[in-house]
């Protein structure tokens, strides 16, 4: 088969990725009740379309490949969708179509209004958020995918401070300014490929890359600019003051979609476009700082005394979880051998905490809205006032842990039976304990909501299609393996689901949350008095409080990044 | 003889860059990078890039410098508060050493590039012709990777949604920048006058040199922008409203007739973005011709800022 | 040395000083000077690269040339959408620090 | 011929050169800003002029002989303006009247 060809479908990409641009373009000429008709129509063709392209991926063998002008690479540039790109392609049209239906409450405009600034630029960055997305997952060119970052980053950052408070600016502003460093060092190591193989095309790379030096630095850097935009740990000095500072309807879209972006193309060149270049000891620094993540990130968020605060913190540790899969590919003589399995449990484990974190961001929107407040210590009686919105934080706290039949929990297992065979025992505990960590925070919300109040609640009247969208965002996490199931993985991965091994690992797994929770909250798990303005609570919490902020310095996270950049770069020659 | 005018070259670039990164002074530090621009137009003549020597002198050097320019001016105040944040010794040290480490890194890859280098010009030059422009820079912007140019359109103006959203909600839909008021009978005001004229007929020579010679679109739109906000700074016009519809459109234009001219390639030419052999020139002017409003405005409205008032000019 | 190379590693020393910079200067603005020369030595790397890529009677490779035309315009909209950014918050905040927000307790 | 066209290039550039050196060392060496622009325009414009006219003869035709002295008659208009600007700012600013 002609590696260069358009295939079948192709052109369903070139459309998916053109799609929420021309929409958005329109929009921006339209009035601001036609522009969220543009956008709702443009939710349900984009879904179609990615519907399309999964058929006819189904259908055919291998990659759909589209040539832009019928000119090929290395000349020309070319879009191809394999299974993640498709997998991806489906999910984020599913999650921004219901983020859509959400943020209709907030950004909607009643008729009779003129066009509203916030209003006018949620949808339209929406719109902006969902083109660069498709173009990161379609695009086989290095070079565009540059374009496609700075689309992502130009269209994240004003999501940040759509309320226009200072703290938001400030949050926006680390935001741009780390992720503009970020981009420059992936473009440094862009061009330092073309130097070394004059191409900038995915597939001929592939073919042409030798560990050499020039491409281990372009490997380094590009990997380091990424993780800067992706937020991991210790370089997420932006995310929190960020995905908890903006309007519950944009962190959804920051926290669940935005970060995937550059996390997805991290897999692309480590599994696509230089695969001879990585080795086991970088996987390893990388998946030890997801592991650092977890901790950290779990921990801050057990000490956060705002909901919103505790979800992007939350974020900063699933981010961690994202990272596991790394030395999951290699096998145990260094090579590349589950490259595949790994890379499907990351997707899995992305699809579902997009899915998930969006539904608990818009469930936390929600409690802001009903009670005026998220203070965490004041949430009593919130399960019984608003059921439907504390379900979905609860569902989505429980497909992060990785519950039957979530899709956290299939990644797991997979990831779990790849780092037995291939002998990292040490990954295997990081991979089970990690879960408890994300225990503690939803064990700590599940005891604050289902306590008594002191008095009655008074709320505001929340959108019904909201609650619904924020709940069905988070079902579908806690039913992604069933999906999964049907489709391309192995089944027998569910069959000892419901064994009693299972049951008590999930068992055990919510009794080392609680005790987390208990030891390391700011206030007692079960304190009776609702004496909320007592002090909070010191030992080792609060040193983790005092680390993440001591990182999260513009110097330190700076010099973090460098460090991470020189490390990986060493580890990529050492082998 | 022409290495030792690289090396004066490069030896005044790195200066002026180490300057304006270490300079106490920010508005020092402003100035020495417009200096570093105009030095930076330079190497690009020397490194054969005609086109992007015109590219970095106008947008890089000149758009850019002017907006830090006009920013550094309205931050005087913040600067003390943050001097005092200012890194300490044993932090600039260890930065000074990273930063170190990365660039000798940095020379050691490229010191290993293959030589010869790989290239992609034997591929342009047989294929150029097909797409009717003279310019392999253009061919390459426009037909190999007309995605690219297209992508880059959007990205400016996503780039101006964000600027806008940024507006007080009071002012939306309002003007951007200041009302300037300038002496009429003043020099800029006189200025304002005399240039623009011959700006427009330089920029439109310098879009219509774009197809065969170094030039283009970028560089033709950036001059007209100077000239716009010429008049915007001497008084004699007022920046537009941004919820004009025309305005709007004119935003859109160049983006959405590329988008179009891409789609009418599939029926005509079998792909998206491909134009049948004898029309590809008249096309590509086409799409560069719809450009050229958008890339004005929406360079000229970057560089004015988010709405801030409304009324108009009195 | 060939010009090329020369520029290459001069190119390489922008990175670093670009890098530096972004540490050590406080002021958002001063950030984004750095950047802004950190960027211009990747380009400068770049333009090196297609000058090392003459051939076919082109000068120059014209490929990265065309790319970095693209490259120029990018980092242009990323000054001004941080500059409006920096303006914004000073305008609201009376500062410029990006200096942590103070510790969760408000 | 052309030697004699060359050596009259040589010389007028060198002696632009000049100018712009001595307007460059103004600009370093005097004290406030009147100085600092007198010597910058006057030389400068001087400098630039005799560089254009060295460099016409080198030209490949009539059109290009045009541009450049186009060049040089939007730098001599530009120069002129900002300089002005610039004097006039600095009174404003109260520079001079020590």
């Amino acid at each position: 088969m002609d590696l260069w060809a358009s295939t079948y479908g192709g052109g369903l990409l070139a459309a998916a990725v053109l799609l929420p641009f021309v929409a958005m373009l329109l929009g921006l000429c339209l009035d601001g009740r036609w522009l969220q008709r543009v956008a709702f129509v443009t939710m349900a063709l984009g879904l179609a379309l990615a519907l399309g392209i999964a058929a006819s991926w189904a259908n055919t063998s291998g990659p759909l490949v589209y040539l832009l002008g019928g000119w090929s690479p290395p000349l020309g540039i070319a879009l191809r969708a394999d299974g993640p790109a498709v997998a991806m392609l489906l999910a984020v049209a599913g999650v921004v179509c219901a983020i859509g239906l959400y943020a209709r409450a907030d950004f909607g405009t009643p008729a009779g209004q003129k066009e509203s600034r916030s209003a006018f630029a949620y949808w339209l960055l929406l719109l902006a958020v969902w083109g660069a997305l498709n173009l990161v997952f379609v695009s086989g060119d290095l070079f565009t995918l540059y374009v496609a970052l700075e689309l992502l980053t130009f269209a994240g950052v004003p999501l940040v401070c759509l309320a226009g408070s200072g703290e938001t600016l400030r949050a926006a502003l680390r935001y741009m300014l780390f992720a503009l460093c970020g981009s420059v060092l992936y473009l440094l190591g862009a061009v330092l490929l073309y130097g070394g193989y004059g191409t900038l095309d995915i597939p001929l790379l592939a073919a042409a890359v030798q560990p050499e030096p020039i491409a281990r630095a372009a490997l380094a850097l590009m990997t380091v600019g990424l993780l800067a935009k992706t937020a991991l740990f210790p370089l997420h000095i932006w995310l929190p003051p960020a995905h908890g500072g903006a309007p519950a309807a944009a962190s959804a879209v920051l926290s669940a979609l935005v970060i995937k972006g550059s996390w997805f193309l991290v897999l692309r060149l480590w599994f696509d476009a230089m695969p001879g270049v990585a080795t086991a000891a970088t996987a390893q620094l990388l998946a030890a700082l997801g592991a650092a993540a977890i901790v950290v990130g779990s921990v801050v968020a057990l000490r956060q005394q705002r909901l919103k605060l505790l979800v992007a913190y939350s974020t900063v540790a699933q981010i961690g979880y994202l990272f596991l899969l790394f030395p999951m590919a290699f096998d145990a003589a260094g090579g590349m051998g589950f490259s595949a399995l790994a890379q499907s449990a990351g997707l899995l484990q992305a699809i579902a905490h997009a899915t998930a974190k969006a539904g608990m961001f818009m469930a936390a929107g929600l409690v802001y809205a009903a009670l005026g407040h998220d203070r965490i210590d004041d949430l009593a009686g919130m399960a019984k006032a608003m059921p439907v919105a504390v379900a979905a934080f609860l569902v989505g706290g429980l497909a992060l842990m990785g519950v039957l039949p979530s899709g956290a929990y299939l990644a797991k297992k997979l990831l779990l039976a790849s780092a037995d065979e291939s002998g990292q025992w040490w990954w295997t505990l990081v991979l089970q304990g990690g879960a408890a960590f994300t225990a503690g925070y939803v064990v700590l919300i599940a005891v604050r909501v289902f306590r008594r109040p002191a008095a009655p609640l008074r709320l505001q009247p929340v959108s019904m299609l909201s609650q619904g969208a924020a709940l069905g965002l988070a079902l579908a996490s806690l039913g992604l393996s069933l999906a999964a199931a049907l489709g391309p993985l192995p089944a027998e991965l569910l069959s000892k689901a419901l064994s009693i091994e299972e049951l008590g690992t999930m068992l055990a797994t919510f009794a080392a949350g609680a005790l987390l929770a208990a030891g390391l909250a700011r206030r007692p798990l079960f304190d009776r008095g609702a004496a909320t303005d007592a002090p909070a609570r010191g030992g080792p919490g609060v040193w983790f409080e005092h680390g993440d902020r001591l990182l999260r310095q513009w110097p330190a996270a700076m010099l973090a990044l460098l460090s991470v950049a020189a490390a990986s770069g060493w580890l990529l020659v050492r082998g | 003889m022409t290495t030792l005018v690289g090396a004066v070259i490069v030896a005044l670039l790195l200066w002026l860059a180490l300057w304006t990164v270490v300079a106490r002074d920010a508005f020092v530090a402003v100035a020495g990078f417009v200096v570093y621009g105009l030095l930076l137009s330079l190497v690009w003549v020397r490194l054969a890039g005609i086109d992007v020597a015109l590219t970095e002198a106008a947008i890089g050097g000149g758009l850019t410098g002017a907006l830090l320019l006009g920013a550094v001016g309205r931050l005087r105040a913040t600067e003390a508060a943050t001097a005092a944040e200012r890194a300490g010794p044993g932090l600039r040290v260890l930065a000074a050493l990273l930063a170190l480490a990365v660039t000798a890194a940095l020379m050691l890859a490229v010191l290993s590039l293959p030589d010869p280098a790989p290239t992609l010009a034997p591929l342009v030059v047989p294929n150029l012709p097909a797409t009717g422009v003279g310019n392999p820079i253009t061919g390459v912007l426009l037909a190999f990777r007309a995605l690219d140019t297209l992508l880059e359109a959007i990205v400016l103006v996503i780039g101006l949604i964000g600027v806008w959203s940024l507006a007080p909600d009071t002012a939306w839909g309002g003007r951007p920048g200041l009302r300037y008021r300038a002496d009429p009978d003043g020099i800029l005001a006189y200025l304002a006058r005399v240039l623009p004229p011959i700006g427009i007929v330089v920029g439109l020579y310098l879009f219509w040199a774009g197809a065969d010679h170094p030039g283009g679109k970028f560089q033709s739109a950036t001059i007209l922008a100077a000239m716009w906000m010429l008049v915007q700074m001497a008084g004699l016009g007022d920046t537009p409203r941004t919820d004009g519809g025309w305005l709007r459109l004119g935003l859109v234009i160049g983006p959405l007739v590329f988008v179009a001219v891409g789609a009418f390639g599939i029926p005509a030419a079998g792909a998206f973005l491909a134009y049948p052999e004898t029309w590809a020139k008249p096309l590509i002017l086409l799409i560069e011709l719809a450009l050229l409003p958008t890339l004005v405005l929406v360079l000229a409205l970057l560089m004015n800022g988010p709405p801030r008032r409304h009324g108009g000019a009195r | 040395m060939s010009v090329e190379t020369l520029y290459a590693l001069a190119a390489c020393a922008l990175v670093g000083i670009g890098l530096y910079g972004m540490i050590v200067q406080p002021h958002p603005l001063r950030k984004l000077i750095a950047f802004n020369i950190m960027g211009t030595g990747v380009f400068v790397l770049f333009g090196a690269l297609a000058k090392r890529g003459a051939a076919a009677g082109l000068v120059a490779d014209p490929v990265p040339q065309a790319l970095l035309i693209t490259a120029i315009v990018v980092a242009f909209a990323a000054t001004a959408v941080t500059v409006a950014l920096l303006l914004r918050l000073v305008e609201s905040t009376d500062t410029a620090s990006l200096a942590d927000e103070p510790p969760a307790g408000r | 011929m052309s030697a004699i066209v060359d050596l009259f290039s040589i010389a007028a550039i060198v002696g632009g050169a000049f100018f712009y050196l001595a307007g460059t060392v103004g600009l370093l060496r005097f004290p406030d800003a009147y100085t600092r622009l007198h010597a910058l325009t006057k030389a400068d414009n001087l400098g630039l002029a005799l560089v254009v006219i060295g460099l016409l003869p080198q030209m490949s035709g009539p059109l290009a002989a045009a541009k450049l002295v186009l060049v040089w008659l939007l730098v001599l208009l530009s120069s002129a303006a900002v300089s002005q600007l610039i004097a006039r700012s600095a009174r404003r600013q109260g520079e001079g009247r020590r």
